[in-house]
């Protein structure tokens, strides 16, 4: 399955992307979508926790499968304001 | 005209005032939130760079002001934030709030400014006349609602 | 100009705001007292008329600008009130305080307006639909800070 | 002597003026001034509870002796913002 990943502030200038298309196998959940996104970036290891996760604008936990489509956004520590 | 939005044109205050004036109403209540030309540790600043997730902001704008009215009464709420560059002097945020009575437009005002902050998916570059920049992030315990 | 002021022209929200933007600050808040459409007690209104001791109430939001100061640290306050006759919809006043932070900026704005309202000589006649008018007196007790 | 006395609001309807010259004896006081006034206006008598007094712009007891050219306030419950 092709999610969308869009990325944020830190997150975005260390993957080197503000979205992008991932292939994962079906049944894939965001925990394996951040573990594929950190082969390519190791970088964004040491964010894993403080960045929280949204699966089409929703905030969800990590566990949360992912399905065709989907748009997976990653969210670091806000400063909106 | 949408109360909650995200946009990179500069922001008018008396425009978001106007989207929450009504007849009904004496009192709105507005907060500015401004790029100011010192960093918290006194560092100079020449600007920021807010940047957002408009459509997960402009929900989470519209579940602050729902909790607001829940908490604070009936009240009409319009929330507008920059994203983009932006220079010392202009304003990043705009809450406006009307109500009946003062009381509950300001109290209301403050919840959705302090809730923003704490929540709304937004983000800051905050760069510093020595050229580099940071992003910042808004502490948890930072001047929350006493 | 001055940050302290009593006129029959209306009032613009943007101006007053305008005189407490600083560099320094972060943070403007604002509140607008507006004629609303019914009194208290759900009797339709036609407008409000305003008189004022213009020197005393002047000097009295000067005093309760330096109490605030006094109480929630440096800020810049600017007061404006209208008088004459006004109609619904019309801004009657204008509290704007400029601040490093907000907490501070909306402190400072709540302290101003719930003071204003219960020392500055100003008086209010309040004209409604049936052609009759009355005084209307803020209660002491009236929505007074939390 | 000769003071300014200024009114406002109910005050200033039942005196009908909002400002004139009141001539009194040498070394009155506030209360004085008063009570001449509630002799031409008896209409404000009940109102004497509520009414606070300025000398020359600043709030005084009704003891406060006037001087000639006095401004004198007479200052109902308020009513702004």
């Amino acid at each position: 399955m092709i999610v969308r990943v869009v990325a944020f502030a830190r997150l975005r200038e260390l993957l080197g992307f503000d979205r992008r298309e991932l292939t994962l196998g079906d049944g894939a959940d965001l925990e394996q979508a951040w573990t594929a996104l950190a082969q390519a970036a190791p970088a964004i290891e040491p964010l894993r926790g403080s960045t929280r996760f949204a699966r089409n604008g929703r905030l969800v936990d990590a566990g949360e499968r992912l399905q065709d489509g989907d748009e997976l956004a990653l969210l670091p520590p806000v400063g909106g304001g | 005209m949408n109360r909650f939005y995200v946009d990179s044109a500069p922001i008018d205050p008396a425009s978001v005032e106007a989207l929450v004036r009504a007849s009904a109403y004496g009192a709105v209540a507005t907060f500015s939130g401004i790029v100011r030309e010192r960093a918290d540790d006194g560092r100079p600043v020449t600007g920021l760079s807010y940047e957002a997730h408009a459509d997960m902001a402009t929900a989470e704008f519209e579940r602050i002001a729902t909790e607001a009215i829940e908490r604070f009464g009936d009240c009409e709420i319009a929330i507008a934030h920059r994203i983009g560059e932006l220079r010392v002097g202009e304003t990043a945020v705009v809450v406006a709030v009307g109500a009946v009575h003062r009381s509950r437009a300001l109290d209301a005002c403050r919840y959705a400014i302090d809730q923003l902050k704490a929540r709304a998916p937004i983000w800051k570059r905050e760069a510093y006349a020595d050229g580099t920049s940071e992003w910042r992030e808004n502490c948890a315990h930072d001047e929350a609602a006493p």
